[in-house]
Order: C-alpha cells, then structure tokens, then sequence
C-alpha cells in the first residue's frame, strides 16, 4: 500500500506539466478550438513526449508502461484541459497489443507509439447510450476477408483518424475490428464538441475491415475501462486547477470593500470543493490502479469511481462558475471552460447515473477497497 | 381557502389562451419550444404583437394605457404565453423603466417615452451593473457631470443583457461622489444612437452573444433625460428592483420546459428507467411546490391579507429548478448532447446531427447558458442573506 | 384561488393555539412520554375543543367540518409536538361517515366526535412496509356475522382503543371492518414510540368484526391520505416551531464573544431551512385542499405532498439539532423532540422514497397544480 | 504506486485477525453486530484483554511499553477489532491524556499513569468542554487556584463521555486571567473520588446517558498532578487534539456498519428495490472513497513524501457517512423502526418486538445518536472553516 509516485513517475510529471504550461496555453487552445478542435501538430508533441506509446510495448517501439504513468499524463493533460485525445492512443496501444494478432499489432503499434497513425475507438451507437452489449453494426466474412457495416457516433477526433477500433456482431457476437480511415466505403462527418474538441459521425458501408478479437465485448469492456480510468485521472488534474483558479479569484475579487474570500459561506464552499477534489483524487488513484485486476474486479471499481468522479465533477464545475459570478460564465475568462471539459467528462463512458446502476446491480456483502 | 380560480378568472384564462393561440406566430412558438435560437426580430415581431393589442405593458395601470389587470390576471397571461411558446418578454423598457418613468418621470417624459415602450417599437436596455460591482449595485462609478443643459457621461456598464439591439438605456450614474454611495447616484435615460455611445458583445460559454459592455466617452445626454431628482436616483432604483415579483421564480416556463424534458426522456429512451424517471419526478415535485408558493404570493396581493416577503425563496428556488431542467436534459440525451453545431440551433437548419436528433442541439448550452440563473438578479448568496435577515433579524 | 383562512378557521386556530400553549406545555407532555405516550384527559381536551368531531356530520353530533380546519387544527398540534393522535379521530370521522353502513355510524360517530370513542386504524402489516395492497389479514362471513384474523403492528395507541378499523382480505378483495377492542379474540400490546407517544401490535383470532365496506382499498387508501394531509400539516406546525426555536438558539447563544447568528454559513443555513419550510407549507396547503378531489387526483396530489414534506422535514429536523450543537442531542432541551417528531412523521404514511415511487409512477405528460 | 498491502502488511493483518478471533468475547461482539448496550464491563474486559496483550496503548512506541507499530499496522489493527466486532477502544487513557503524559508529563507520573491505562484498569475522562464553550474551548472557566502543595479547583465541565464510570480526569483548568484565553490554561489530573467533585449524567435524545456534566466544589488537587507548566495547558491540549488523526474518519466501523445496512436491508425487504438499493450503492462509493484517502494519508505518513494535511476532511466526511448509514438502516425498516422499547436493546432480551424483528430495536436511537458525530470532536463548521483556511489562506 504506497501512493508515492516514483523517480521516473514524477519526471514524467514534470515533463508534462512544463508542456503544457509553455507549449499548450490558453491562446494555442483557444486557437485550436476555433480551427476545428483538434491539431495535429499538438499530437505530435505529446507523441514527442512519449505519451501516445505509454502503452506500445517495448517491442513495438512504446514504452510499455502501466496505468500510473498514464495517470500521471492524464492528470497533467487535464490541468491545461488540451483537446487532443491522448486517450484514444492509450486504448489503441492497450487493446491492438493486448488482443490482436501479430500482423496486426506490427502494422499499427509503432504508428500509434510515434503518432503518426491515430487509432480511434468507434463503438457509441445511437440507441445504446452508455451500454457496451448493444451493437447493430455488423460484420461478415467472405473468403477470409472481412467487411463491416454500420453507423458510429461521437468518436472522438473521428474525421481525421487514421484508423478505428470498432466492434460489430459476428456471427451472433460482438466481435472487435480495425478498419482503416482509407479503407473503401468509410465515411466521417466531423463537428465540433462542446469541451471544445472534435469528434464524428463515421458510416462504415461494407468497409474492409481485420478482426482485432472474436471476444470483443471483453475487449471493449476493457477499452472503456482505460477510458474511464483515463477521464478520472483528467478530471483530476482539471478540478485541482479549477479550484486553484477559483482560489486567487476569490483572494483578489473585492465586492463591498473586502476579498469575497472573506465570506464564510463562500469558504465553506471551498471546503466542499477540495473535500470533492481529494475524494476524487482517491478514487482515480483506485480506478488506476485496478486497471490491471480482473475483469470483473476492474469494472467494478470503474464504475465505483465514475460515480464518485461524476459527482465531484458537477459540483467542482458549477460551484467554481458560481463562486466567480458573472465572469464565469463568460467565453474570454477561462473558468467556464474548465466547467465545460468537467460537464463533457462526467457524459463520457457512462454518466454517473449508468455506473451507479452497475455498483448497484455488482453489491456484494462486503465493501472496501479490499474487498 | 380554495385551489381553483374563480370562474371569472378561468374565464379570463380561456380568453388570454384563445387570443394567444390565434395571435402567437408558429415559427416563433416553434423556436421557443425548441429551445431554438431567437432573433431580434422574432422578439420585436411579438412585442409588436403585443403591443398592438395593449398587453406589452400587461403589467400597467389603466391610466398609463395598461389593462389595469390584477396580480391574478397578470399571472393568467404570464402562464398563457409561456405554456404557449410565446417568447419572454423582454423587460428592461415595459417591466423595468416604465415603472419608474410612471412614478418618478414628468409627463413630458411619459408622454415622450412611454408610448414607444408600449408599442414594443423602441428596444431598451439597463445599464446598472459596472465591472467590479457584482452585488455591490451602489458601487456606481460611471460619471455625469452636469454641463448647462446637459451631464457629459464617462465610463462603462457591463452585462447589458440583449444592449447590441439597445435603441435607449437606462443608467445609474455617479453624480456625486458625497456622502454614502448611494446617495449621489441618478437615473439617467440615454439615447443610445449618441456619439460616444459604443458597445461590444460578450460572448458566453455557449457560444452566444447575449449580454454586452456598454462604454460612454463624452456623451452628452439632455438634462431633460433625468429622471426625478439628481442624486435620488438610488431610491428610484429600488423601486424597480422590487417591481420584479413572482415572474421571478419563472415558474411557469419550468412547467413548459418540464413537459420538453419529458418528450426528450421518451425520445432518448430513458423515460422508462426508474433511475433517471426518478429525477424528473423530483423535479416534478419542486415544480409544484413553486407553483404553490407563487399562488401564495398572488393571494396574498389579491386580499391585501398575510403578506408574505419571499421574494429571495422565489429568485432562489426558481433559478435552481431552471439549472435543473436544463441539466436533466442535457443528461438525458447523454452522449447526444455533446456535439457543439452552432448552426443547428437556428430553426430549420437542413444538416445532419449525431443520431438524427436535431432537437438535441441547444440542449448542453442551454445547461451551460443557465448557469447564470443562481449569479444574476442578486446572485443565491445574495439572496440567502437577505432571507436569512428576514428571519434571524 | 385564495389562501386566506376565514374568520371562524383563524378562530379555531387561536382556540387550538392557546390550549397548546397553555394546556399542553412541555412538562406536561413529558409526564405523559413518561406514563406512556398517551393521557386519555389530554385526548378528552382535544374532543372540548371540538377536534375529534370535526370530520364528523353534524347529523353525528359532529362539526362537520372540511380539510382546511383539519389543517388549521393539525397544524396547531403540530406546534406543541401533542401526543395525542387527533388524526385518527379525523381518519374515524371521515371513513365513518363517508363508508360504513347507518347503524355502525349512528353507534359510532358520536362517541368519536364527544372523543369518548377513540377508534384507531390498524392496517399496518409486516410484510407490507408502505405498501396498502399487501394484506394478509382475512375475514369470514358465517350467517351474517363476520369473524377477522390478522396481526396489526404499529397501531397509534392500540391498547388504548376503543374500535379498530380494519383491512382484511374477504372474498379475495380487501374490506374494512370496525372491530371493537373488547370483541371477543383481540389483543392488544402496547409500547412507546420514537416520538415519544404510543402504539400497539393488535393480534385478531376470529374476532367478531362489523363490515364498513367491500370497497376496502379505495376505502382505505382515503383513510390514508387523510392520515398523509394531516401529517403534512402537523409537520409544518412541528418545523414552524423548530425554526422559531432555532432562531431564537442563535440569537441568543454567543461564541467567540458574538451571537452564532453572525456567522453567514450558519446564516445561509437558516435561509435553507425557511425555504423548506415555505415549500412543506405550501404543499401542505396543496395536499388539504386536494382531499376531496376524485380518488386519483387526490393520490397524486397526496404523493407529491409528501416527498415534499418529507424532504423539508429531515433537513428541518437535522439542520436544527446541527445548529444547536451538543444541547441539540439532549433529552432536557426541547429542540431534539421536535426534531424526532419530525422523523417519525417522515415514516408516517409512507416515507420520501416511496412516495417518490408514486409521483414517478403517476407522472403525466403535463405536470402543475392544475395538471 | 500499489494498491496491495506489502506481504509483511497482510500477515501482520492475518495474525491480528487470528488474536481477535481467539480473544474477542463472542457476546461482546454480538452486541457491537446489533448495536446493542454496551455496559461498563463489556468495554472494561475488552480494554483488560487488550492490556494484557499489550495492545490497548497500540499506538505507543516501544520505550513506554507499546507494539511501536507503524502507521499502516495500527490501520490493520483498527480494521481487524472493528470488523470482528470489537467495541471501540475508550481514548480518554490510552489514545487521549497518555500521549501528553508520555510528551510532556514528568517521570514519576509517567511511571504512576502509564502502568493502569496500559492495562486497562482505571477509567479515564475527559474535561475540556464546559457550558457553552461549544467549538470555543479556550474559554476555560474552570478555575484552579495554586495554594501551597496544591490547587483548589471549582467549575464545571460538561460533554464528558462516560464520565459516569471515570476514575480520573484530566481537565483544561484556568490557572491565570492574564493575557490570551489560551496563555492562562494549565493541564491538570484529577481524581474523580476526590471530595467535591460530583457527576450528573446528561440524558441524551436516544434515552441513554453517554455524557455527563463533572462539577468541581473546592476540589483538592495535589499540585504534583499538573502536568508540564502553569499556564501552558493549551500547548498540551494541542499536541493531544493533533493525535487524532486517520482514526478520525472511522471508516472501519462504517465497513462493518455497510454490512449491517445490506443485512438490514434484505431482512425488510428493500434490497432487491431499485430505489432504495441505489442509496446502498451510493453510500458504498462514498465508503471506498473515505477508505482511499484514509490510505492515503497512511500511505504519506509511511513515506514522509507529500504530507496530507486533511483531518478536516476525514473528519467531514467520515461523520457524514456515520449519519447516513444510520438513517438508511432506520429507513430500510421503516414504520418497524419507530417502536421505542429500551429494554429491547438489552442483548438476550427476551420479550416481543413489533414484527418479530428485535434488531430493528435500536436502529432509530442510533440514527438520533449519531447526530452527535457532526456536532462533537470539533463541528463540521469549525472543520470546514479550517479546511477553507488551509485553502485559500
């Protein structure tokens, strides 16, 4: 039992955070945003600093790490609330090397590890809302090929993937593909998000596709489970410098002659806010490190912590608008767009409604972190 | 004791829906009950409409050209239009300045202003809150300095909601800087169209432009444009202050949105679990205990009887219910809700949106849009101070 | 649409207020928490001042009477936290009157509204929780004369009854019968409540039973929300007097040399409380006024009240004893028996959660006081 | 970074468990599983086999006769007594006054004290609040006038839990009026048999007498039982508040006490309710979340790497969970938990409860007693207001 990141842990911090405090301010964002959401070249710099490989292994030029480096990476990237979607690389590194054949894996993995290819995952269709066993999309294989019909939403950066990560039914089951952005009858229409980001629309209208694992719900379990671990530790990092921007606010805003830090009841809501924080921290700690447990064991303390980070997320993200009154819900001052990253966050990978059915239906006798 | 309106008042209701049925225009209702975007146009077309009929000005008295309707009645139309999609009104010229140019201003200045306003063909704007001042209203620092027969007006006013179509403002300015703050403030009514007059929109979180800053540099407004006496100007502003009553709580666009929120719920197919059935049913429970306290406050005005002081419950209740709609809408369309079109909140946009649901496109910036709810009109903390006074003396 | 009290409601309520104060001070009432929870005098005040007989037609010997003076009443009684259980005089007059057959109201419903007569409804079963559809008790028609069996649990003073009210199964539909509590095969065991009055387990083996009506759950339902519209209006009577206490606590009680009152977060606090409260009074006025809508209607409204009453008493209740600090959790000082009325009001008649249930399960399209 | 306790970690638990199941009287731990009464001697011959083995002082390092755990063995050992069902250790000897004694007493009453709060024998109290000190402790009334060999104390305490079975005192007492509340307190022992100190127990609002008030009538306390300086009292208060640290949040007794709700919970039938299983759920996340940061804090006090400067939030949220799993057991039994039958919360009672159900006899009194856990050791506001402090300076 030991919270202490290492050496090598904290280096990686460091290296993050003087990223995006040098290279990813508030102005590149801002000017991101308005040129669609996403920037390839931003990518390249977190590929540069080896975080698009955190989970390539070695052999496939990654640097094979384990969920707390992606933690770490997570919690820094969601201090400077950047838009690229460093998430998709940990999952396309996790699952194309952890369930695809070789061919496969030495086709992608070093793209992903480089940056040079970005795999998305497709999975979110209309009628499933936030549950991974509902799959229309299909596949079929004829002579040894595979084609793959159907329509994904919301995925993430999807007009300028290089390749997806898509689940479909196979033969009565959900099984899991790769299907390049190239391939013939792949179609994605991209918009904007409301974090600021960009996601798609992508048809696949017999589009060729390779199986990654017959066994692809377990796999997209396990994909969500990274995301889910992943937007934690985001939030994490967003809330932490939300309630340090509401802190100088508060310290510097004067109303009727005094600090409005002065206010008790508006103390007391800082209080609430880092009691909200810290349990959150906690509870990414626990999803991070739970990631490699299994299946069940692992999908129990996501939902456990979707939960307590969805609420911590809400709360964080209005009281820090409140507290700053009409400022913070302007466009030019930066806390609302903390809010908006904290409000996009808790809607990811289910909401804190869906993954407080799942604690619900998963109960046991006993609870703990232990048990 | 009885729930029911007297028959002359339902009556009163059946004639106010019938007109508004036959007068709203679709496309305008369409908008509303979308949470589409509304142009300036399509709030002047109804003010005008409106207008014509005499009910812009709903709340005024007779001899002010006003229906002269009771709080009841007042509140009858009110819920008509906005369970009808009928567009807010917008207040600052027939709820705001009227009030107080009827009370305080000459008859010159009634007869000069007080027919555009009632028209609907004259757009005004407040100008009361100054960066830095929040809460702290008394904190005017814009300046008027009289000059013969005119003040030159020097500073800037912010959070003018809706001042880019503004034609006039009304300002609080500094006057003089004697004795406590509030007492060297005047209420100043400026043409907007004056030299020196510029503004400039803010956009919010959403995306949309609806409040502005407004900056004065050397304006020259005619002394004939004071209202009252110099330096009471304070006084004045309170009386409007308080002319905003039960509308505050906007109970009743709650009950229209909270029908919207059902739709959505079935639409996205979570009506039918009880997890998140439960939170509308919670809202449907604030819901109607508003509605009560409102119907309270309007019994109490109809017989002069048990006065009831709970305006700070009603602005504190009211903004929470409306945070909350918006927010179960947002959570009910879930993933759906998350990609930003700000095309697709114009009425009839012909282009695609994720999942085929259009109807969706306003509903994370509405969230977004009312988080404002609880920070202005007196930010909750505000009022809670002041019900807490009440109370605890 | 009109809340103003008429002369003869303002001066039932001055009677009912006045006997509180002066009759049924907090000594008194804690000598009768300590003989049991019950004092047959005191209930015998209720019936001088009309209470008992205000559901009961004039034609009873009653005052015949509607909700708004059941309101005023309850209201009053809930303001000095009475004992006695004027509800189920109120529950007796109406379902009496409006149900049983002639000969059992003209044996009845005077000694009701003289309070000679103190007729208990005893419908809580074991396995029913909240529910009013669960009912194992039965009764048996043999030449005209009907024999019940069943166990009652948690009957307001039940051992002191005079008649009971009963639902059992006949025919395979649930009935209403009147047993009397000197019947032949009724037993009776009393015991205190957490509120500081008195209830019972009634066990019936075959005892000789008076049909009120066939019609037993439409009945009994009405029963019900007279109890829910009376436990409305006792509780903003109860919260009424709670606030007023704590105010006065914080006006009075200085720490670190000032007034509590001063501290804005407690200040904020006390603006909660009053918000609860306004709203439980405005429901409660809903629920009343709501009590002889037709049998859906009336449900509905009861519901909605409820979860609202429910909700308004626990942060009353708790926020209270909280501001009190260390005297507000002692038996000596009053605040803490307010506070415990509250709860067990809040588990009266079905609780927040399950009337929740209800309004989720009866929700309509359009929703408001006139919907 | 890792979840799992060391190997070394997990036997040190495996063999506490194993002595806990050897030593704990079953019908001690039948009666915490119930919550029922706990006597006197429950908790003294739970404190005695304690002491025996060494363990009731187990947070005391080595040289004054303690295991000299670490911060992680005394959690396992915390964790293993509550889950089992061991009643919670009385601190006012072993966790409260003897760190003082052991930091700042001097030899001889160290070598007097230790022995018999180490075994368990004699009965400690504690004297600092008095009437309406509340939060405000330094305003000690409390007066101990130094004559000759010894002091003459006369005052009043109050809040003093269990004070009614206490053999000794230690008491904030106020040796001078000079200067700072805080500068004229001295920390003074005291024996509860001396003439003039009588006790009144306080009933609380859940029937049972846990605190009493301690009066102090010209007591003759030797003046070789003030501990470290005159007037000093305060420091030492400090260093004893600041020893209450993980244990705070006690969230071992609300692992145990989740248990009991999902038992409860079946018994009555609302475990398989979507509805009420959903505020299980609920609570059980916050439970995870509360055992997180208490491992946290454990986590850096091994360390000594990024120090955790939350107690106030332990304390918070650790109380708040108290409540609410008390009044989700009282819910879950609903109308069945309203019967108020004293003797019912005697173990072996053998009498009939309503429902046939006698565990749900005490689950109303310890939702009202727990009222207690957000007022007492510091309120939440004061802890709030000390959290805020550390944040925003």
């Amino acid at each position: 039992m030991d919270f202490d990141f290492s050496d090598d842990q904290e280096q990686l911090r460091d290296a993050v955070r003087k990223w995006v405090d040098k290279g990813y301010d508030f102005e590149r964002r801002r000017g991101i945003v308005a040129t669609g959401g996403f920037n390839r070249a931003a990518y390249g710099e977190l590929a540069d600093l080896g975080l698009t490989g955190l989970y390539v292994p070695e052999a496939d030029d990654g640097m094979g790490m384990g969920p707390v480096e992606g933690m770490v990476a997570m919690e820094e990237l969601g201090r400077g609330i950047v838009l690229e979607p460093l998430v998709q690389a940990l999952i396309a590194g996790a699952v194309l090397s952890g369930y695809a054949p070789a061919a496969l894996k030495a086709q992608w993995l070093p793209g992903v590890a480089s940056g040079e290819s970005l795999v998305a995952l497709a999975h979110q269709e209309r009628r499933a809302r936030y549950r991974l066993d509902v799959c229309t999309a299909t596949a079929t294989e004829a002579g040894g090929a595979w084609a793959l019909s159907g329509t994904k939403s919301i995925v993430a950066v999807g007009d300028q993937a290089d390749a997806y990560i898509v689940p479909a039914m196979a033969g009565g089951r959900q099984a899991l593909f790769l299907v390049a952005h190239t391939a013939g009858g792949v179609s994605a229409s991209g918009y904007a998000t409301q974090d600021g980001g960009r996601a798609a629309d992508v048809v696949f209208r017999n589009a060729p596709a390779h199986l990654i694992t017959t066994d692809g719900l377990a796999a997209l379990e396990h994909a969500v489970d990274i995301g889910i671990a992943a937007a934690c530790a985001e939030a994490v990092g967003v809330m932490d410098k939300t309630l340090a921007i509401t802190v100088e606010y508060l310290n510097t805003r004067k109303q009727f002659g005094v600090a409005i830090a002065s206010f008790q009841a508006l103390r007391h809501r800082v209080a609430d806010m880092k009691m909200q924080l810290e349990l959150a921290r906690s509870m990414s700690y626990y999803a991070s490190l739970k990631l490699n447990a299994p299946a069940n064991e692992r999908r129990a303390a996501m939902a456990r912590a979707k939960v307590q980070l969805g609420q911590s997320m809400r709360f964080v993200g209005q009281q820090a608008v409140q507290l700053h009154g009409g400022i913070g819900v302007t466009d030019e001052y930066i806390v609302s767009h903390y809010f908006k990253k904290l409000t996009q966050l808790e809607m990811s990978w289910g909401d804190t409604l869906h993954h407080l059915g799942e604690v619900s239906a998963r109960m046991e006798e006993t609870a703990g972190v232990f048990a | 004791m009885d729930l029911a309106f007297t028959p002359e008042e339902q009556a009163f209701r059946e004639s106010i829906r019938a007109w508004v049925k036959d007068n709203l225009p679709a496309d305008i209702a369409h908008k509303v009950h979308n949470a589409l975007r509304l142009s300036r146009d399509d709030m002047q077309r109804w003010a005008r409409i409106l207008g014509k009929k005499g009910w812009l000005g709903y709340g005024w008295p007779k001899e002010f050209g006003g229906p002269g309707w009771t709080a009841v009645q007042k509140h009858l139309f009110e819920e008509e239009c906005a369970l009808a999609g009928a567009p807010r009104i917008v207040p600052f010229g027939p709820v705001m300045v009227a009030p107080v140019i009827m009370a305080f201003g000459n008859q010159a200045q009634q007869e000069r202003f007080l027919p555009g306003i009632a028209s609907g063909d004259v757009w005004w704007s407040q100008g009361y809150s100054e960066p830095g001042s929040g809460s702290d209203l008394a904190s005017v620092k814009t300046r008027a300095e009289r000059q013969g027969d005119h003040y030159l007006v020097n500073g800037q006013k912010t959070w003018t909601t809706l001042g880019q179509y503004g034609e006039w403002i009304f300002c609080l300015v500094r006057t003089s800087t004697e004795g406590k703050p509030q007492t060297g403030i005047s209420f100043l009514l400026i043409d907007m169209a004056s030299p020196g007059v510029s503004v400039r929109p803010i956009k919010l979180l959403d995306g949309e432009c609806e409040v502005n800053e407004v900056f004065f540099d050397n304006v020259k407004v005619p002394a004939e444009n004071l209202i009252g006496e110099e330096n009471k100007g304070w006084t004045y502003a309170k009386h409007l202050l308080s002319h905003e009553r039960t509308n505050i709580a906007d109970v009743n666009r709650a009950k229209r949105e909270l029908e919207r929120l059902k739709r959505i719920a079935k639409a996205e197919g979570v009506w039918d679990d009880s997890r998140f059935r439960d939170q509308i049913a919670l809202l449907e429970v604030d819901v109607v205990a508003l509605e009560m306290l409102v119907l309270r406050v309007l019994s109490a005005e109809k017989s002069g009887k048990n006065s009831l002081d709970i305006a700070g419950l009603l602005k504190i209740k009211g903004s929470e219910i409306q945070q909350r709609y918006a927010e179960l809408m947002m959570l009910a369309a879930g993933p759906f809700a998350l990609p930003f079109i700000e095309e697709a909140m114009e009425a009839g946009w012909q282009g695609d949106f994720p999942g085929g649901e259009v109807g969706n496109a306003p509903l994370a910036s509405t969230y977004f849009n009312l988080r404002k709810t609880t920070i202005y009109g007196g930010s909750n903390e505000v009022q809670r101070n002041i019900v807490a006074q009440t109370v605890l003396g």
